[in-house]
């Protein structure tokens, strides 16, 4: 499959009273043209950021330090504001987390979904809403001519995430970001979003980065996974092969401590400790303080992001050879 | 490593958090030392001024700045800047005066309406409306009338009027603070509703109250002015802003220190109130509304 | 709830509510040093008892008594006044005996709306704008500056600005008048000085209702959603921290009734403000129960009108 | 083993401008000691108003709370305090849970004063032990809540609960709000607690996997009523409402070689206002085995094998 | 400026010029300032009058402009041609001038007088303040006002068209002068009649002066224009604009006035610097009303040792008080009139002699002011400048304290200037501005008679009157009275204080005193009348009303005998001088006046400081602007005689 974004470096920092936070610390990977990739990683690990930084939406305080992202031949952090403007939205869109606050309160739901369509001149007015109407029929919304001209307020949890939904594919992107889609919901929600999702790209032959905490959900759902740690990418593997050999010791402990449906009592090996601040990171390889296989080197030397086997990419000493060797 | 292990040791409590982001806010640590400055002036006023404030010099009236007379003299020779000292001194001590009149009634009502709840919460913020829509100039004039022009009358007229934004805060506080997960927490604990409110309920109304006391004391300070330019402030010969530029502006033409210099100070400290306000609004209550 | 029973139960809320201000004015004027008695005494005599006899002093104070209603007991004084009052008859005022209050408010109410209401609109077309640029140009010298102006013009007392701008454009330039309110050019002054300070209140709140607005989640959707700047602002941003605004607009009409009584004063605009002020420092007992009567009434009724209007504005709002 | 508490018959019902909010309609059930139940539902199941109305934070309208064989309900003012040495709770919320203007050592000292035992250096040693027992540093005794991060601030909210050698836990939540490793050391924390103090406790959550990794017995709960209530193993292996199916079909599988899931069995719509319900099975707008009786009548809360409760018409 | 712009300003500052020139043209306007006006009623003293008397209203006398007299007027014939009096100066009789007519043409006649003054005494209009008018003199007015009497009987009576006659109660010998005031013009009938609440105002108001007010914005403008309908001597002003409030003078400065009155030292000392305003400046003193301090009308017999008074009086810098503090905006008075003056010029002042107050002083007992008890100068409003200069002289000169206590206003004028004894109020002072509100001959007194009535008489006496006075007021809620018991305790009182009536009536010499005294109904008379009315009252509300009268009455004269008794006998002279005057015509008690006025001065109780000059700018066009110098504030009036040059 054709290349549809390279991410080099990538640097996003941010200024806070105590320092610099190096949210995002030089990651690097890719994406083609209808794959999945899941981001997974705790909160405060430079996840939800690292896809932020490519649309250039990151906060006041952030800048983008370093790297570059080739978008279709184009490195998003060098265009202009117009220009990044344009891809907004129309190539690329998002679905936040919290489908409550994500909406404009007081405005009716149907112009939301048309904004993007307008602004990018891709039809006519009469056509958007036309079209407004038949994005909430796609994603699912009961009543959906008459629902199109209420308000978010008007809407339950799960239908504001449709609508959310709705709003990232009006102008049929080539990526949408799925920023934690169904942290917020509930469980019985989370599962129709999340067949949503895997319908519309199917529908709609997206690429897809979805960001998650839920490492079984990342398995599940995606073609790649990056597992992110303190604003660098621990590993970086397609998802088969990860199931079958997760490399990194933080990778294995997120599996191990992932309480799964069918698990024992007392089978719980959760890690140790707790994620490390941003602005003063641990020295070597950020993982070393809540690793239970840390060695000297560990502690003093960063570990190298290297390619171990045919697409799998692992930052870790200990790694050698496609393998974990403790 | 060892400099944030050091830091956990200390601890830094809600306030040092809220002092380092006041910090931030350079126009609000201005106003914050020009406000230090002038309170210590304020305390040794007596001292400092090169003369009583009554004092006339019938030789010397209307002079413009010169040494003798630092900011020149007013209509009886009485030397302007010792009496802006002592403007400034009242100024603050309705500011705050008020403000403690301010607190004490909004606090009973407020927390009685918040805690108890029901019928007297009903009661009590309905007189709180009927407060809020009592017309605040109006009833200052009245209260002023009723009580007499006295420094301390003033402050209490100011205090009288301005108790409903309190009151409603503390009711929303305690409405709020009551049910907090922290205090349910304490009351699974089995802490009497006496503990709660003295250990849990109290300290942590404290930062919004600050805030608003801190954007009180500078609506004090105008209110009186407002008073005074219509002959209601302070009673004369004791000093006031609101009525030094009062009568200032009758000699705008020919003696325009007598106005200059009051209007400057005055502004200057209500904007240097505002903007401490503003500085612990953000740093005490970092994610306020307005 | 239907909004014409939300707008009913708050119209009897704002009755009861004035009744007890009334009642509160009342008492206070009742508690001030020199009561009514001693008032009118000295009104009746013009300070001149020794040439009159005490019989005729009487007749004097009963017929003065009879004039203003104070040959009742305080709660029938009360009551006749509420009576009158909800109809809209407050009788004559002790310092103008010649006609009644609310002709003397009727005539001067179009004089203070006018200047309320361009007062009001300059605020807020200069008002809403600086806050944007303040809060658009955040923690940028335009931010400080800006914000520092505004305050201070909201800061330095209106009359002496007043007092200023007279010297400079009529006095030195000559090209306003200094006082009226009859033409266009005469209303310039009073209008810029009575705007002064809610024009600062509206900036700071329009800065930080902005503030807060583009803080929010859904501005962040905008822009994902490839909206410009404009589009965003003016869309979702503006319009959202706008509906606030509403909130202290209110208010600040109303204040205006009596906050304007400086200018009027200097400006000679012949406003509610110095009818009502002048009563509490002339102690004009009847004008000044009616002055905290249509004050307080005011507020009450433009706070009703904000809740009605933000109800409309913003769609969340439902009526309990 | 003998039943610590015995909740029968319990109601909470709120007015909501004029209608009446259900949050908890008619639950029984019981804990023995050392044992945990697990109590599933999904937001708005009225779970957190029954986990405080069992510790009378929020007072129930009817029922019996019985606990160590004393109804808690006939209890009043200062007989309440006392016995609330025995039963804690710790909340979802961490942050929200501590009084933010004290430290960590005052925040889990903070029981001890309340029931005034110890002199202050016993207190402070009891201080310094617990905080061993969470696995936070004593030295971390005078630092503040903000300052740790969320699974350090949980640690610290079950120190205090553990302060007065409780017997019994409410855990509303206790892990929902912490990152996946954190969730993990909480949960090991709990469990290692339960196994070593025998604390029973009442588990509150969404997530169905970490309830079947610390309880004994499981309760359903939708819209304010137990739906279904069984030994752990029994409810799993063999759930017979179709909400609890349908809540364990929903939940994604860590996948083993080549048996991902993209796609889940979901149910349709989203749990209704729990103001003002129709009559019959209160499940019946989702259930997509309804039928005519669902709509009429009720369902009876019966046991259909050993310990095994359901409310349907289907089973 | 953009050039746009410039285009619109060059056309607006034409367009104004302009029309400037056109008005210009056409009529002669006169602006001035004036103070807010709250009614065109005539009758009602707040303020009004002094806008109703000469300009749109007239009665039979008015004032004429006259430098050397008192007030800079004197009193003219305006509708009155001559008039005719009585012996006893108890029944004034006036032929009216046939050709004055009412701006709607009417006839002015007798009958308009006799109607509005009926109308003026009648019930009707309950808050009259009676007190400032000629009306209070008239037969049974009393009568008709508190409602006993049918104002018909008011004695007031045209006895044909042109021909008025108007009876008094009591002799009074200034009644040209009273009837100059606003109370004594007439009303039309008519008019008022159609609509009793607003036939006042412009655009309805039938008037018969030389100006009709057409409009009016209460708190801004009031536009006079000639009435076509008048007769009589009259300026060339076509319209007066009279504005009310605003910066004056930078008002007159930017061409909107055509004169304006100089508020302050500040104004005083601009105006003088200014080349142009220097040559439009004039001033005037304000005679009329004299500054200076009173005695605190407390109890504190302190203020009973006239040397003290004496002390105090003489130790003040006059002459440097109007330079340094009132900025050259005053004179200095040592008398109640001041010199170059028909009383004032027999007047003997107060010395400035330190010396000699220093030894008064140390006579009075406390030698450099040692022993004096700190005394109390009570103000009000304002840090008053003169006060602080006073008290800062005693202090120099004397060497003793007195501290400045600020009153609230209403107390103020309530309990410590005007009205009455102050109980609270401690030994000290208040501030005084005595007034001649008009030319009758009460006013030359020019209030110093407060000395008698309130101060001249030991302080003991003063408390127990104070008492009295609270008795009377008491008398009138008391409930008692139903048996002959209760009335015994009034007999045996009511034949102790008429044998020390006989008294007093035998004694005193002065016998216009005593026929004042003896003016029937008596009080005796009185007294006995009520109780013959008690006997056969039949309710026990009406046998309590009558037992309270009564009672009252003894109270009032026990107060009289208490005071009568105890007054010094200077203050008793001077009583007896004051009479002598008020019993003759004006112009012959402005001659004798200076007797009581001397005596009373030298009570020392109400102490002359100085005399405040009225100051003003006006165009050199305008002429004929008549300064209004009786009452409170110095404002221009009588506008018939403006004219404006070319």
């Amino acid at each position: 499959m054709a290349e549809l974004l390279r991410v080099n470096n990538l640097k996003t920092y941010f200024d806070r009273y105590d320092g610099v936070v190096k949210a995002v610390d030089g990651i690097s990977y890719k994406l083609d043209y209808g794959e999945t990739l899941a981001i997974v990683g705790e909160s405060g690990s430079g996840k939800t950021v690292s896809v932020l930084s490519l649309l250039r939406l990151i906060k006041r305080n952030g800048r983008v330090v370093d790297g570059e992202a080739i978008f279709e031949g184009k490195d998003l952090l060098k265009l202009s504001k117009e220009e990044i403007r344009q891809i907004r939205g129309k190539d690329i869109s998002i679905v936040f987390q919290d489908p409550m606050t994500s909406l404009n309160p007081i405005m009716r739901v149907g112009m939301q979904i048309m904004e993007p369509i307008l602004w990018h001149r891709v039809m006519s007015d009469k056509e958007a809403r036309d079209r407004a109407v038949e994005l909430l029929r796609l994603v699912g919304i009961p009543e959906y001519k008459t629902r199109v001209w209420d308000y978010p307020f008007q809407f339950s949890g799960g239908m504001r995430q449709r609508v959310m939904i709705a709003i990232a594919l009006a102008c049929n992107p080539k990526l949408v970001i799925a920023d934690e889609p169904t942290t917020a919901l509930d469980v019985t929600v989370r599962a129709q979003i999340l067949n949503l999702l895997s319908d519309m790209k199917e529908e709609f032959k997206t690429s897809v980065i979805l960001i998650t905490h839920d490492i079984t959900l990342a398995m599940n759902f995606a073609d790649t996974i990056m597992v992110m740690y303190a604003g660098k990418i621990a590993e970086y593997s397609p998802v088969e092969r990860f199931i079958r050999n997760p490399l990194h010791p933080y990778s294995q402990g997120l599996i191990s401590s992932t309480l799964d449906i069918k698990a024992k009592e007392g089978s719980l090996r959760p890690i140790p400790g707790n994620p490390p601040s941003l602005v003063s990171p641990p020295s070597g390889c950020r993982f070393h303080p809540r690793c239970v296989y840390a060695q000297d080197i560990c502690r003093e030397q960063e570990p190298e992001y290297k390619e171990v086997e045919d697409g799998h990419y692992v930052a870790c000493h200990l790694v050698k050879g496609g393998k974990f060797n403790a | 490593m060892e400099v944030a292990l050091k830091q956990r040791r200390r601890g830094t409590s809600y306030w040092a958090a809220a002092w380092r982001r006041f910090k931030k806010n350079k126009m609000a640590v201005a106003g914050l030392i020009y406000i230090i400055i002038i309170i210590i002036i304020s305390i040794f006023t007596p001292w400092i001024a090169p003369y009583p404030y009554d004092e006339p010099h019938y030789a010397h009236t209307f002079e413009k700045p010169s040494a003798r007379f630092w900011w020149g003299t007013d209509d009886l020779g009485r030397d302007m800047f010792s009496r802006n000292l002592y403007a400034m001194r009242n100024a603050l001590l309705i500011g705050f005066g008020s403000q403690i009149v301010v607190l004490i009634i909004g606090v009973i009502i407020g927390s009685i309406a918040g805690f108890r709840g029901g019928r007297i919460d009903t009661i009590l913020m309905r007189i709180t409306d009927i407060m809020y829509a009592f017309p605040t100039f109006l009833f200052n004039v009245i209260l002023v009338t009723v009580m007499g022009r006295g420094l301390f009358t003033i402050l209490v007229a100011v205090g009288l009027t301005g108790w409903a934004g309190m009151a409603r805060l503390v009711r929303g506080m305690v409405m709020y603070l009551k049910n907090a997960e922290f205090v349910e927490a304490a009351r699974a604990l089995g802490a009497k509703e006496g503990y709660i409110i003295r250990k849990y309920i109290l300290p942590n109304m404290l930062g919004p109250i600050i805030v608003s006391l801190a954007f009180g004391i500078p609506n004090g300070i105008w209110i009186e002015s407002g008073l005074a330019l219509i002959g209601m402030g302070v009673r004369p010969p004791m000093p006031s802003w609101g009525n030094m530029i009062g009568a200032g502006v009758a000699y705008i033409m020919a003696f325009p220190h007598m106005v200059i210099f009051p209007v400057l100070t005055f502004a200057l400290t209500l904007l240097a109130f505002t903007y401490v306000g503003d500085g612990l609004r953000d740093a005490l209550n970092p994610r306020s509304e307005v | 709830m239907g909004l014409v029973r939300y707008i009913l139960r708050r119209l009897f809320t704002i009755f009861v509510s004035i009744v007890v201000v009334i009642i509160i004015t009342y008492i206070l004027m009742w508690l001030a040093p020199g009561e009514f008695f001693n008032i009118a005494q000295f009104q009746a005599s013009g300070g001149r008892v020794a040439t009159l006899t005490p019989e005729q002093l009487q007749v004097l104070i009963k017929g003065f008594e009879e004039k203003y209603g104070l040959n009742v007991p305080l709660w029938k004084q009360i009551l006749n006044y509420l009576k009158d009052a909800f109809r809209f008859k407050f009788g004559p005022s002790f310092s103008n005996p010649n006609e009644p209050i609310e002709v003397q408010i009727a005539r001067r109410f179009p004089v203070t709306f006018t200047l309320a209401i361009l007062s009001m609109a300059l605020a807020v077309i200069v008002g809403i704008p600086l806050g944007v640029i303040a809060a658009l140009k955040r923690n940028t010298w335009v931010d400080y500056i800006t914000m520092f102006f505004s305050m201070a013009g909201s800061i330095i007392p209106a009359y002496t600005i007043g007092v200023i701008m007279v010297l400079i454009f009529s006095v030195w330039l000559r090209v306003l008048p200094t006082s009226g309110w009859e033409t266009p050019k005469q209303m310039i002054m009073p209008v810029i000085c009575v705007a002064l300070g809610p024009m600062a209140v509206i900036a700071r709140f329009m800065r930080s209702s902005l503030l807060d607005v583009l803080n929010q989640d859904y501005i962040r959707t905008a822009y994902a959603k490839g909206g410009t700047d404009r589009a965003v602002i003016m869309r979702h941003a503006l319009r959202n921290s706008l509906i606030p605004i509403v909130t202290i607009i209110g208010p600040q009409l109303a204040f205006l009734f009596t906050g304007t009584v400086w200018i009027e004063n200097l400006f000679r605009v012949p406003g509610l403000g110095q009818l009502f002020v002048n009563a509490a420092s002339m102690r004009d007992y009847p004008l000044l129960v009616t002055s905290t009567f249509i004050l307080s009434l005011s507020v009450m009724l433009m706070n009703l009108l904000v809740d009605v209007i933000y109800a409309f504005l913003d769609p969340r709002i439902k009526y309990e | 083993m003998p039943e610590l508490l015995v909740v029968k018959n319990l109601k909470k019902y709120f007015p909501v401008r004029k209608k009446l909010l259900k949050a908890v309609d008619n639950v029984s059930f019981s804990i023995e000691q050392g044992e945990t139940l697990g109590l599933v539902g999904e937001s708005g199941s009225g779970k957190s108003t029954l986990g405080r109305c069992v510790l009378r934070l929020i007072e129930p309208d009817s029922g019996e709370i019985i606990f160590d064989g004393v109804d808690l309900r006939k209890l009043k003012g200062e007989e309440l305090r006392q016995r609330r040495r025995f039963m804690q709770i710790i909340f979802q919320d961490p942050l929200a849970s501590l009084n933010p203007m004290m430290t960590i050592g005052q925040n889990i000292e903070d029981p001890l004063v309340i029931h005034n035992i110890g002199t202050k250096e016993e207190r402070r040693r009891a201080v310094e032990e617990l905080l061993e027992i969470v696995g936070l540093g004593r030295d971390l005794i005078d630092a503040f809540p903000h300052e740790f991060s969320g699974g350090q601030q949980q640690r610290v909210g079950i120190a205090r609960a553990l302060a007065l050698n409780p017997k019994f836990i409410v855990a509303d939540e206790p892990v929902s709000s912490l990152d996946v490793s954190i969730q993990a050391q909480i949960v090991s924390l709990l469990y290692e607690l339960k196994i070593r103090f025998k604390i029973s406790y009442l588990f509150i959550s969404h997530d169905l996997a970490v309830v079947r990794y610390l309880s004994d017995k499981v309760a359903v709960m939708y819209l304010g009523a137990i739906v279904e209530y069984a030994p752990k193993e029994e409810l799993y292996e063999n759930p017979l409402h179709p909400y609890t199916r349908a809540l364990l079909a929903s939940v994604p599988k860590m996948p083993k070689d080549g048996e991902r899931q993209k796609r889940f069995l979901a149910l349709k719509g989203e749990v209704p206002s729990p103001i003002d319900l129709p009559p019959g099975c209160r499940f019946q707008s989702r259930c997509e085995y309804v039928m005519d009786v669902c709509r009429k009548q009720e369902p009876a809360f019966r046991e259909v094998s050993p310990g095994h409760f359901v409310a349907c018409h289907l089973v | 400026m953009s050039k746009k712009g410039l285009i619109v300003l060059l056309v607006l500052v034409s367009v104004l010029l302009l029309s400037g020139v056109v008005n210009g043209q056409k009529e002669r306007v006169v602006s001035l300032p004036f103070w807010d006006v709250p009614g065109l009623i005539p009758y009602y003293w707040q303020a009004q009058h002094i806008l109703a008397q000469g300009t749109i209203f007239e009665g039979l006398f008015g004032y004429a402009p006259d430098p050397g007299g008192l007030g800079g007027v004197k009193v003219v014939p305006v509708i009155a041609q001559s008039y005719r009096v009585s012996k006893d100066y108890k029944v004034w009789t006036f032929k009216l001038r046939r050709d004055k007519k009412w701006s709607n043409g009417d006839p002015v006649t007798a009958r308009d007088f006799e109607w509005s003054f009926k109308y003026y005494a009648s019930p009707k209009i309950p808050d009259l303040p009676a007190w400032a008018g000629p009306h209070q003199f008239i037969e049974n007015f009393w009568a008709v006002k508190s409602g006993a009497m049918d104002p018909d009987k008011l004695g007031v009576k045209a006895l044909d068209d042109y021909t008025l006659e108007i009876r008094l109660a009591t002799p009074r010998y200034d009644m040209r002068e009273w009837l100059c005031v606003a109370q004594g013009v007439p009303i039309h009938r008519k008019s008022v009649e159609a609509d009793p609440q607003n036939w006042w105002r412009p655009g309805k108001i039938v008037v018969n002066g030389p100006y009709i007010p057409v409009s009016w914005t209460p708190g801004k403008d009031m536009v006079l224009v000639k009435n076509p309908n008048y007769v009589g001597e009259r300026g060339n002003v076509d319209k007066i604009v009279l504005k009310f409030g605003g910066l004056g003078l930078q008002q007159y400065m930017a061409g909107e006035l055509d004169a304006a009155m100089i508020n302050s030292v500040a104004e005083y000392r601009f105006v003088l610097a200014d080349p142009k305003l220097s040559k439009e400046f004039h001033e005037d003193v304000m005679d009329c009303f004299w500054n200076g301090y009173q005695w605190s009308r407390g109890f504190d017999p302190i203020m009973d040792n006239i040397k003290l008074r004496q002390a105090l009086a003489m130790a003040i810098d006059r002459e440097k008080l109007c330079k340094d503090v009132l900025g050259g905006r005053a004179i200095p008075l040592n008398k109640y009139w001041p010199d170059r003056n028909p009383i004032g010029d027999k007047m003997k002042g107060i010395p400035f002699d330190v010396k000699r107050a220093q030894q008064l002083l140390a006579e009075a007992g406390y030698p450099g002011g040692k022993g004096l008890k700190t005394l109390v100068f009570y103000i009000t409003g304002g840090g008053d400048p003169v006060v602080e200069f006073i008290v800062d002289q005693w202090k120099k000169n004397l060497g003793i304290n007195v501290i400045i206590e600020n009153v609230e206003s209403g107390l103020y004028w309530n309990s410590y200037v005007w009205p009455n004894f102050s109980p609270d109020a401690k030994a000290g002072f208040t501030v005084i501005g005595a007034p001649m509100n008009n030319l009758e001959i009460g006013a030359l007194m020019k209030n110093s008679d407060h000395t008698v009535w309130f101060y001249d008489f030991p302080t003991s006496a003063r408390k127990k009157r104070h008492e009295l006075y609270q008795e009377y007021d008491a008398w009138l809620r008391k409930t008692c009275g139903l048996t002959e018991a209760d009335w015994k305790p009034l007999l045996e009182k009511r034949n102790t204080l008429y044998a020390g009536f006989k008294k007093i009536i035998d004694s005193e010499p002065e016998k216009l005193w005593v026929a004042d005294l003896t003016r029937p109904p008596l009080w005796y008379d009185q007294f006995d009348e009520l109780y013959e009315k008690w006997k056969t009252a039949k309710t026990n509300e009406e046998k309590t009303n009558y037992w309270r009268l009564a009672g009252r009455v003894l109270t009032d004269q026990e107060g009289f005998q208490l005071w009568y008794n105890n007054l010094s006998p200077e203050s008793k002279q001077a009583y007896r001088w004051r009479y002598r005057t008020i019993n003759r015509p004006f112009s012959e008690a402005v001659k004798i006046a200076h007797y009581a006025l001397q005596l009373m001065q030298d009570r020392y109780y109400m102490v002359p400081v100085y005399l405040a000059k009225a100051q003003w700018v006006k165009s050199p066009k305008l002429e004929g602007l008549m300064l209004y110098k009786f009452s409170w504030g110095p404002g221009f009036f009588n506008f018939k005689y403006l004219n404006l040059k070319d």
